[in-house]
């Protein structure tokens, strides 16, 4: 398969040691496909975060491998090491902190370009103004500071931020949890958008199986650590092999009252009433 | 829980060597020569010679040092160049005095920084908020010696209200058997005694306690304002708690945690402000004995005098760790891990 | 809620570290001056705090002209004019050589206010850099490095400072040296704390996954970041360093005569206190009033810069 | 503005023309002038009937059933809360302690923070009977009553564990223990499961539906999740910036939404039951439609 | 409120105090009989004098001896005119060339243990002395050794003719050998003397709190006993001056010493109250550094005298409380050379710098902070000095860092500012300790250096003649002065403030500030 852009290898993640010790990733893989984009699913502690802290080098993987277009960045020089960081940008979860609060929009967007290097002023300028008008943001507001945006905006400047050096694989933890739906609606819809348009592979990390479902084609369910089922999404939804993950389907609340009632009811061993 | 113990042990243990270097490293920069104070003023050249000799003064520093380690290892202080004596016979005259002095100033401290934290969180940024605050600004701000002289001039001298100067009045002390003249009363003296001994330590130990109530309200104030923010607070009125309990059972008792630790330095804080206080209430503690022996240049008092201290101070935040893991089952989780 | 402050964006990333580090700290001292100056003169600051900001106000402006506004000579001996209690002549008395207490007081302001201010910027200076080195360290350093300051944090402070005073001789400079030796391992530890916080926010991370270099990532996003932080301290430490000097002057390892600096007056008139009660009074009232101002504009500060302010925009 | 459907008649508890505001003096940001955070809101709930209160952040859900408790000291109220028939604004604290947790009480969105970390789950939980004298012994059975009832296993040994001991589902339970152990007829739950995973969710929904309905207890529900609300509720409410915008009986709401917020807000909740390639819609479509200046 | 308490506690106090005289005081027989008698014949002095150690032979320090005094005995003592006067020894002679000295001692004479005063607890304590070589050791520095030929008589054998050899002996407390042998321990019962007693003084120790009170009563088998002597003092130690004078002014002592000028003043006001100056053997100088950079030229050195307040010294570091010196020697010493008292001269000072060339120059002056005078003079020098254009920079320096300073050529300050005092009143020992270039750097405080000085020194000290010692002696001061060696600047005297209960109390010329054992109740 060439297609294929990042494959993730028994991957393991011990967090402390002794008694204290906490396996949060217990021998995970999964490949990530050219233009695809990747649910990665679990309940808090199911380890998806850490998944992607490993592979954008923030945690430590105590064993496994990480292979991205033949780069292994636990091994990789200097020039190959550059090239993944560029490929490979994250969005956070918390649009609130994940914006240096001292810099103005402009700085916390150029500054990517300027760490990468290879952006000549005028490129930069030029870029930055592009992108924020492709997020729907105006150039005035390129001199202000984060404090002066809403959730959403913050959001979708993280996500000019992480597009800014061209990458190929847009990382998201969670980047619609903290917001409102109405916000989150917009936010999904500019991924959406934005992955079409730049043709980005997104490995997108969530516990909203219905976030999910919207957006994603492949799906990987996550329990404590382990890859409890992974497949299209169709596929599981529809047809969920493993236990779990039809415990965590079965739980999605549905925005039908009829049906909701119904199930809760059979849930309860109730008699449908109204 | 034992190996926590042992952990913290360890610490300790590490830190006690760690005072000790300090300590002698600051000794060794100390100028002036240890031997001629030993010798007297008026010693010739050879007697001066000959207490170098005595005192190990001749060997290379490195050997002075671990002699010095080996002898604190087996509780030897060494013998004060001044005094003559024990370094630890000395010590253990005067300690006495200084803890029962920051014994009543910490109690005075929480007799009066509970009730003002208390009273300036609740209502907070109102007229007694802000009056609360100044008094304790206020009583952090004037330093502790100043205190101590203008309160034993006005209330010592002029108004004659408490005594000047000492532990007891001529012919007032307990006898002296464990150095506490509050215990030694209780268990050897008469009422008399009690009152007396007890009389002479109220005033400085108000002196001393002043720092200590601005920043123990304080903190209790902070801690108590973010308590009472807490969602488990609106939880409990929810609940129709009634708002005394709120504040005392809920607030406050989540507010101690750090109140403690904090609390348990104190201790240690509070014995070096005593240098201080001490010194205007004239009273033989560890602070005039330190103070004293560093203007002789006493250099085995002043080692042995900080390193007690640091011993103090080192013993009563390990004994603060396991009563706060006691009483704070947040720490018991962090320190145990989930049972 | 608009805002135009807070760092500005003049330092580029390819100036030497240092230009960067001067001028980003530069500018956040600016903004959050200016900050603080819109607080303190918006309609909801405290009468209180505001008094407060007056005296320290006028701390200065005594520290910066005083020396030259004296009514006397600060430093003339007149001993037939000695002991003197305050008259029209001498507003605040003469001492026991016939010093005017008055003039001794204005030309010690800046001494005084000056040294206490060093040294808490130098007691934070040195805990920020042990705190950005350890931070920078492997972990385990790390630990050893804040290890190592919780044992220099076992001595209290002023028992520390007396013993190193005391070594160092009595001036003004050891007392400097040995209030810094005394106070940066707490300033360390709190700093190493503040800045941990900072790190692990997402903003930092951030820029950590774009392989910026740790030193760099200091000095752009931790330090700068860290300063609100910083300063909330300092402006705590203020107070306590201005008592605990005059406490060490007072124990006579403060800076010899004929220093004006308050806390050696204190220690010369320490033998009048109650009879020539001027003569220690007025620096003791000057020390009080000095460290109240600047323990309530500590306050404020500290509530203006409060993080769970920061965000009620 | 609509009116609600019912006033008054048969009401356990009738909101009436309530607003809130924070008064001038209070504002910790610049501004003058009092802020109106919710504005006019009327809303009637009947005994037994479970209510959901639906809106995004800040618009004024959780301040509305917070100022029921009036639980913010530092918040203007205005308009009327009426409780049986007895008007709760501007009674006394005495008044207010004994129908809190007693007669109304509440659970809060983050079971991690609800609960005092220093106090024993049995004490928490047990009491809003202590603080009413009834004795210690009884209390405590009550407790552990409540505990088994909310499924909390071997409720009598944890009721001496602390809060720290427990999972962020099993505080909830909890939580909510503690709040119907005085046998309540009202209970507002303020997002009580925004924090939980979606297993626990669906958990303590079920819990909740089932103590309402064997205890005939009114349970007034906020949420910003819709989706949640349409198994629960019998009626909803929505408010949008500070106001109530739309209340209508669950289907109806589903099925017909009037108001152009609450169609923008049915569309823009990403479903499981439908198809991936329906665009979402966002309420800034439908206000834009209908001309509202909106904008973030 | 408050004053109730304190009430209460009082009555609670006297009530105590009460029972236990009654049950363990034998009656005495004084007039007014009872409990109140007893008390009346306390006396309360609180001084700054806090004593480090008990041990008599750290004597050599004035905080000790103050404690030390009422509870030992001397061989010999000098009377307030600088006589010599028999103590424990009734009798000495010298050998011819004054290497061998021999003693007969008084008879009859008790310890406080009961214990019999013999030739052997001279021996023993002179031995101990030279063993530590600590302290007041060094008054001994040319004993070699002695024997007891029987119970009433020593003889000692010096390593040198020291005619001033018995006038040393005055420094040295004779102890109760067979009390202090068991408890000599490994270091010659330094910790046990530390808080014991072992003496046959007018008064044995009660109980005693270190750094805090010292209880004496009186010893009824005094030799001299004397029933004008208090029956119990208790010496209370207060560092503070203001503290004593607290307490002083509240009633609770009897005595205090040491209060500031100020407070003197005040005081003095009230009839009440006595203040009694007692002249101190010890003076007040500023030496200069014969061998400095600048102070080097005697020029310079005569410029300092001259620039020096020295009436301001009088009256602001003195608080005019003792009188400007007159002599290179403290007061009460035989064969002073009478120098005239200083004056200040600020134009011919100022001249003198001139024509040695260092306007402008600067000076290190060092003195000790702790001692009230100094700071005062040390603010006055430099004030001086700058008026005749040098700049004075002072230098805090605690006693043991002076002599560390002193003892290396190159740390020397220029001018040091210090107290020096005769131990016992001869001038001998005092003009050879200062001015012997062989204990530069020691207690040669100026390092001069002059053979013609070494060498009078020499005949002085060996000159089996006193007449012949004398004038060699009063060549010594004549130099010393030619060569501007040092500035003499006071007699600090002890200003005592007592109530009326005490008796005038004498000057004793071996004793810093007064002997507690010569006091006497005023009745």
């Amino acid at each position: 398969m060439n297609d294929v852009l990042l494959r993730v290898e028994g991957l393991s993640k011990t967090f402390g040691s002794g008694r204290r010790a906490h396996q949060a990733l217990d021998d995970v893989s999964f490949e990530l496909r050219q233009g695809e984009i990747l649910g990665l699913v679990g309940e808090s502690g199911s380890g998806k975060s850490t998944i992607i802290r490993c592979l954008v080098g923030l945690e430590k993987e105590s064993s496994g491998s990480i292979r991205y277009q033949g780069i292994n960045p636990a091994a990789a020089s200097k020039s190959e090491l550059h090239r993944y960081r560029r490929d490979l940008q994250m969005v956070f979860q918390d649009p609130y902190s994940s914006l240096d609060p001292r810099m103005t929009v402009r700085r916390i967007i150029e500054e990517p370009m300027l760490v990468m290097g290879g952006y000549s002023e005028r490129e930069r300028r030029e870029r930055i103004h592009e992108l924020i008008r492709l997020v729907g943001l105006r150039d005035e507001h390129l001199d202000r500071y984060p404090r002066d945006f809403s959730g959403g905006q913050r959001q979708r400047i993280a996500i000019v931020r992480a597009l800014v050096v061209e990458p190929k694989v847009l990382l998201c933890d969670e980047p619609v949890s903290a917001l409102d739906v109405s916000v989150q609606a917009q936010v999904l819809n500019l991924l959406k958008d934005m992955q079409r348009q730049l043709d980005l592979t997104v490995l997108f990390v969530s516990h909203d199986l219905a976030v999910v479902k919207y957006l994603c084609t492949r799906l990987v369910v996550l329990n404590r650590g382990r890859v409890a089922e992974k497949g299209s999404v169709p596929e599981i939804y529809e047809n969920p092999q493993d236990a779990y993950t039809k415990a965590l389907l079965e739980a999605v609340p549905v925005p039908n009252p009829a049906a909701e009632r119904e199930r809760r009811a059979r849930r309860l061993g109730l008699a449908v009433a109204r | 829980m034992y190996k926590f113990v042992l952990r913290r042990l360890g610490f300790a243990a590490l830190s006690l060597w760690g005072v000790a270097t300090i300590v002698f490293v600051i000794s060794k920069l100390i100028p002036g020569d240890v031997a001629r104070v030993a010798a007297g003023r008026l010693a010739t050249a050879d007697q001066v010679a000959h207490m170098r000799e005595v005192l190990g003064l001749n060997d290379p520093l490195f050997l002075q040092y671990t002699g010095y380690i080996s002898r604190l290892v087996q509780g030897n202080l060494g013998t004060s160049t001044i005094t003559r004596q024990s370094v630890m016979g000395d010590l253990g005259a005067v300690l006495p005095t200084t803890i029962q002095l920051v014994l009543l100033g910490m109690f005075i401290t929480v007799l009066i920084a509970a009730p003002v934290g208390i009273a300036a969180a609740v209502s907070e940024g109102k007229a007694a908020d802000v009056a609360a605050r100044i008094v304790l600004v206020t009583s952090g701000g004037v330093p502790v010696f100043w205190l101590a002289i203008m309160m034993r001039w006005i209330l010592g001298s002029v108004l004659g209200w408490f005594p000047i100067s000492g532990t007891n009045s001529v012919d007032g002390g307990p006898p002296t058997v464990t150095g506490f003249t509050v215990l030694d009363s209780l268990l050897f003296g008469t009422i008399g005694n009690l009152a007396d001994s007890v009389f002479h330590l109220i005033l400085p130990a108000l002196a001393l306690s002043a720092p200590f109530v601005s920043t123990l309200a304080r903190l209790i104030r902070s801690n108590m304002m973010t308590a009472l923010k807490a969602d488990y607070i609106t939880f409990a009125i929810s609940k129709g708690v009634p708002r005394r309990r709120v504040i005392l059972r809920h607030a406050f008792r989540s507010a101690l945690g750090s109140v403690l630790t904090v609390f348990g330095m104190q201790f240690g804080w509070m014995i070096s402000a005593a240098v201080l206080v001490e010194a205007v209430f004239g009273l033989p503690g560890i602070g005039s004995y330190l103070y004293r022996a560093i203007i002789n240049q006493d250099t085995f008092s002043v080692l042995a005098s900080v390193v007690v201290i640091g011993f103090v101070f080192i013993a009563t935040s390990f004994i603060v760790d396991l009563l706060q893991m006691a009483i704070d089952p947040r720490v018991r989780h962090a320190q145990l891990g989930a049972a | 809620m608009k805002s135009e402050t807070a760092g500005a964006p003049s330092a580029k990333l390819a100036d030497a570290p240092s230009a960067i580090s001067a001028a980003v700290s530069a500018a956040s001292i600016g903004g959050a001056a200016a900050r603080l100056g819109r607080r303190l003169f918006g309609r909801r600051t405290a009468g209180v705090d505001r008094m407060a900001f007056g005296l320290v106000a006028l701390l200065t402006i005594a520290a910066v002209v005083g020396p030259f506004v004296t009514p006397y000579d600060p430093f003339a001996v007149e001993t037939s004019e000695a002991l003197r209690p305050p008259s029209a002549a001498h507003l605040l008395g003469t001492d026991d050589v016939g010093r005017d207490v008055l003039s001794r007081l204005l030309a010690g302001a800046g001494l005084t206010l000056l040294s206490a201010a060093a040294i808490v910027v130098l007691a934070a200076a040195v805990g920020i850099v042990v705190a950005s080195v350890a931070a920078l360290l492997p972990r385990r350093a790390d630990e050893a490095i804040m290890r190592a300051c919780d044992i220099f944090m076992s001595i209290p402070s002023l028992v520390l400072a007396l013993g190193l005073a005391a070594a160092l001789g009595p001036s003004m400079l050891s007392i400097i040296v040995a209030m810094v030796a005394a106070s940066w391992p707490s300033t360390a530890r709190l700093m190493r704390g503040i800045l941990r916080e900072t790190m692990s926010s997402s903003y930092v991370e951030s820029a950590r996954i774009l392989g910026m270099s740790r030193p760099r990532l200091m000095l752009r996003h931790v330090l700068p970041n860290s300063l609100d932080a910083i300063y909330v301290q300092a402006s705590m430490e203020i107070s306590g360093t201005i008592v605990m000097i005059s406490g060490l002057a007072f124990l006579g390892v403060g800076a010899p005569p004929p220093s004006p600096d308050w806390g050696s007056m204190i220690a010369e008139g320490q033998q009048y206190t109650t009879t020539a009660w001027w003569i220690s009074l007025f620096p003791g009232l000057a020390i009080s009033l000095g460290a109240i101002a600047f323990g309530l504009v500590g306050d404020a500060v500290r509530s203006f810069v409060d993080p769970s302010s920061r965000r009620s925009s | 503005m609509k009116e609600p459907l019912v006033h008054g008649g048969g009401a356990l508890l009738s909101i009436a023309n309530l607003t809130v505001s924070l008064p001038e003096r209070q504002r910790t940001i610049t501004g003058s002038g009092d802020l109106t955070l919710v504005e006019g809101l009327s809303l009637d709930i009947r005994p037994g009937e479970r209510l959901a209160l639906v809106g995004e952040s800040g618009s004024g859900k959780s301040l509305t059933a917070r100022s029921i408790l009036q639980l913010d000291p530092a918040l203007k109220l205005e308009g009327s809360i009426t409780w049986k028939g007895c008007e709760l604004l501007g009674a006394s604290r005495r008044v207010l302690q004994k129908v809190r947790g007693a007669e109304i009480s509440m659970i809060f969105q983050d079971p991690m923070t609800a609960l005092n970390p220093v106090l024993t789950i049995g004490e928490q939980v047990a009491e809003p009977l202590l603080v009413r004298g009834v004795p210690r012994r009884k209390a405590y059975a009550r407790a552990v009553e409540m505990l088994d009832r909310l499924g909390v296993p071997k409720a009598k040994e944890r009721m001496r564990a602390y809060p720290g001991q427990f999972s962020g589902g099993m505080r909830q339970r909890v939580v909510m223990a503690a709040a119907l152990v005085a046998q309540p007829q009202l209970l507002i739950a303020d997002e009580p499961t925004t924090a939980l995973d979606v297993r626990v969710q669906e958990q303590v929904l079920d819990l909740l539906e089932e103590q309402s309905r064997e205890l005939n207890l009114a349970v007034l529900f906020i949420t910003h999740d819709l989706a949640i609300v349409a198994g629960l509720a019998q009626r909803v409410a929505v408010m949008f910036r500070g106001r109530l915008v739309e209340e209508k009986p669950v289907d109806e709401l589903f099925d017909h939404p009037d108001h152009p917020y609450t169609q923008g807000l049915i569309g823009s909740i990403p479903r499981i039951d439908l198809d991936p390639d329906t665009r979402l819609t966002t309420v800034e479509d439908y206000l834009v439609l209908q001309g509202g200046a909106h904008h973030e | 409120m408050n004053l109730h308490k304190r009430k209460l506690a009082l009555t609670l106090l006297s009530a105590t105090t009460a029972m236990a005289l009654s049950s363990c005081q034998l009656p005495t027989g004084a007039s007014s009989g009872g409990s109140g008698s007893a008390k009346q014949s306390t006396i309360v002095i609180g001084s700054s004098n806090t004593a480090e150690t008990l041990d008599p032979l750290q004597s050599s320090d004035a905080h000790n001896d103050f404690n030390l005094a009422p509870m030992y005995d001397r061989l010999v003592d000098f009377d307030a005119k600088g006589e010599m006067v028999p103590k424990l020894a009734e009798q000495w002679t010298f050998n011819g060339d004054a290497t061998q000295l021999t003693l007969t001692l008084r008879k009859g004479v008790k310890f406080h243990s009961g214990n019999s005063f013999t030739a052997a607890d001279v021996v023993y304590s002179l031995d101990r002395a030279k063993k530590i070589g600590s302290g007041a050791a060094s008054f001994l520095s040319d004993y070699a050794s002695s024997k007891a030929t029987d119970d009433l008589h020593v003889v000692i054998t010096l390593s040198k003719t020291d005619l001033d050899f018995i006038g040393a002996l005055s420094q040295i407390y004779i102890l109760d050998s067979n009390l202090v042998k068991p408890n000599q321990g490994s270091d010659n019962a330094q910790g046990w003397l530390g808080t014991h007693e072992a003496g046959s003084g007018p008064f044995a120790m009660g109980t005693y709190k270190p750094n805090q009170e010292l209880d004496l009563t009186r010893n009824k088998d005094y030799w001299d006993f004397d029933d004008k002597r208090p029956t119990s003092i208790v010496l209370r130690m207060i560092n503070d001056s203001s503290a004593n004078r607290d307490e002083f002014l509240a009633g609770n002592l009897d005595i205090t010493m040491g209060l500031a000028s100020v407070d003197v003043d005040n005081i003095s006001k009230d009839s009440k109250y006595e203040i009694v100056n007692i002249p101190a053997p010890r003076q007040t100088y500023a030496w200069l550094n014969m061998q400095g950079k600048i102070t080097g030229d005697a020029r310079v050195r005569e410029a300092i005298q001259l620039a020096y307040d020295y009436n301001g010294h009088l009256a602001s570091a003195l608080g005019n409380q003792g009188s400007i010196a007159n002599s290179i020697l403290p007061e009460g010493i035989a064969c002073r050379v009478d120098a005239g008292k200083p004056q200040q001269d600020l134009e011919k000072a100022k001249q003198l710098i001139k024509a040695a060339g260092v306007e402008g120059a600067s000076i290190t002056v060092a003195y000790q902070p702790s001692v009230r005078e100094f700071n005062a003079a040390g603010t006055i020098l430099q004030d001086s000095l700058k008026k005749i254009g040098l700049n004075a920079q002072l230098k805090a320096v605690t006693f043991p860092q002076y002599s560390a300073l002193v003892s290396k050529p190159e740390t020397m300050p220029d001018v040091a500012l210090a107290w020096d005092f005769a131990a016992f009143p001869a001038a001998g020992p005092m003009l050879n300790r200062e001015w012997n270039s062989a204990l530069a750097g020691q207690t040669n405080f100026t390092r001069y250096s002059n053979p013609k000085v070494d060498a009078l020194l020499k005949d002085g000290l060996t000159a089996a003649d006193q007449k012949q010692a004398c004038s060699d002696f009063q060549e010594v001061q004549q130099q010393v002065i030619a060569d501007h060696a040092l500035l003499y600047i006071a007699y600090p005297a002890v200003t005592m403030v007592s109530d009326k209960r005490v008796g005038p109390i004498p000057f004793s010329p071996t004793q810093q500030d007064f002997n507690v054992g010569t006091l006497r109740m005023a009745k």
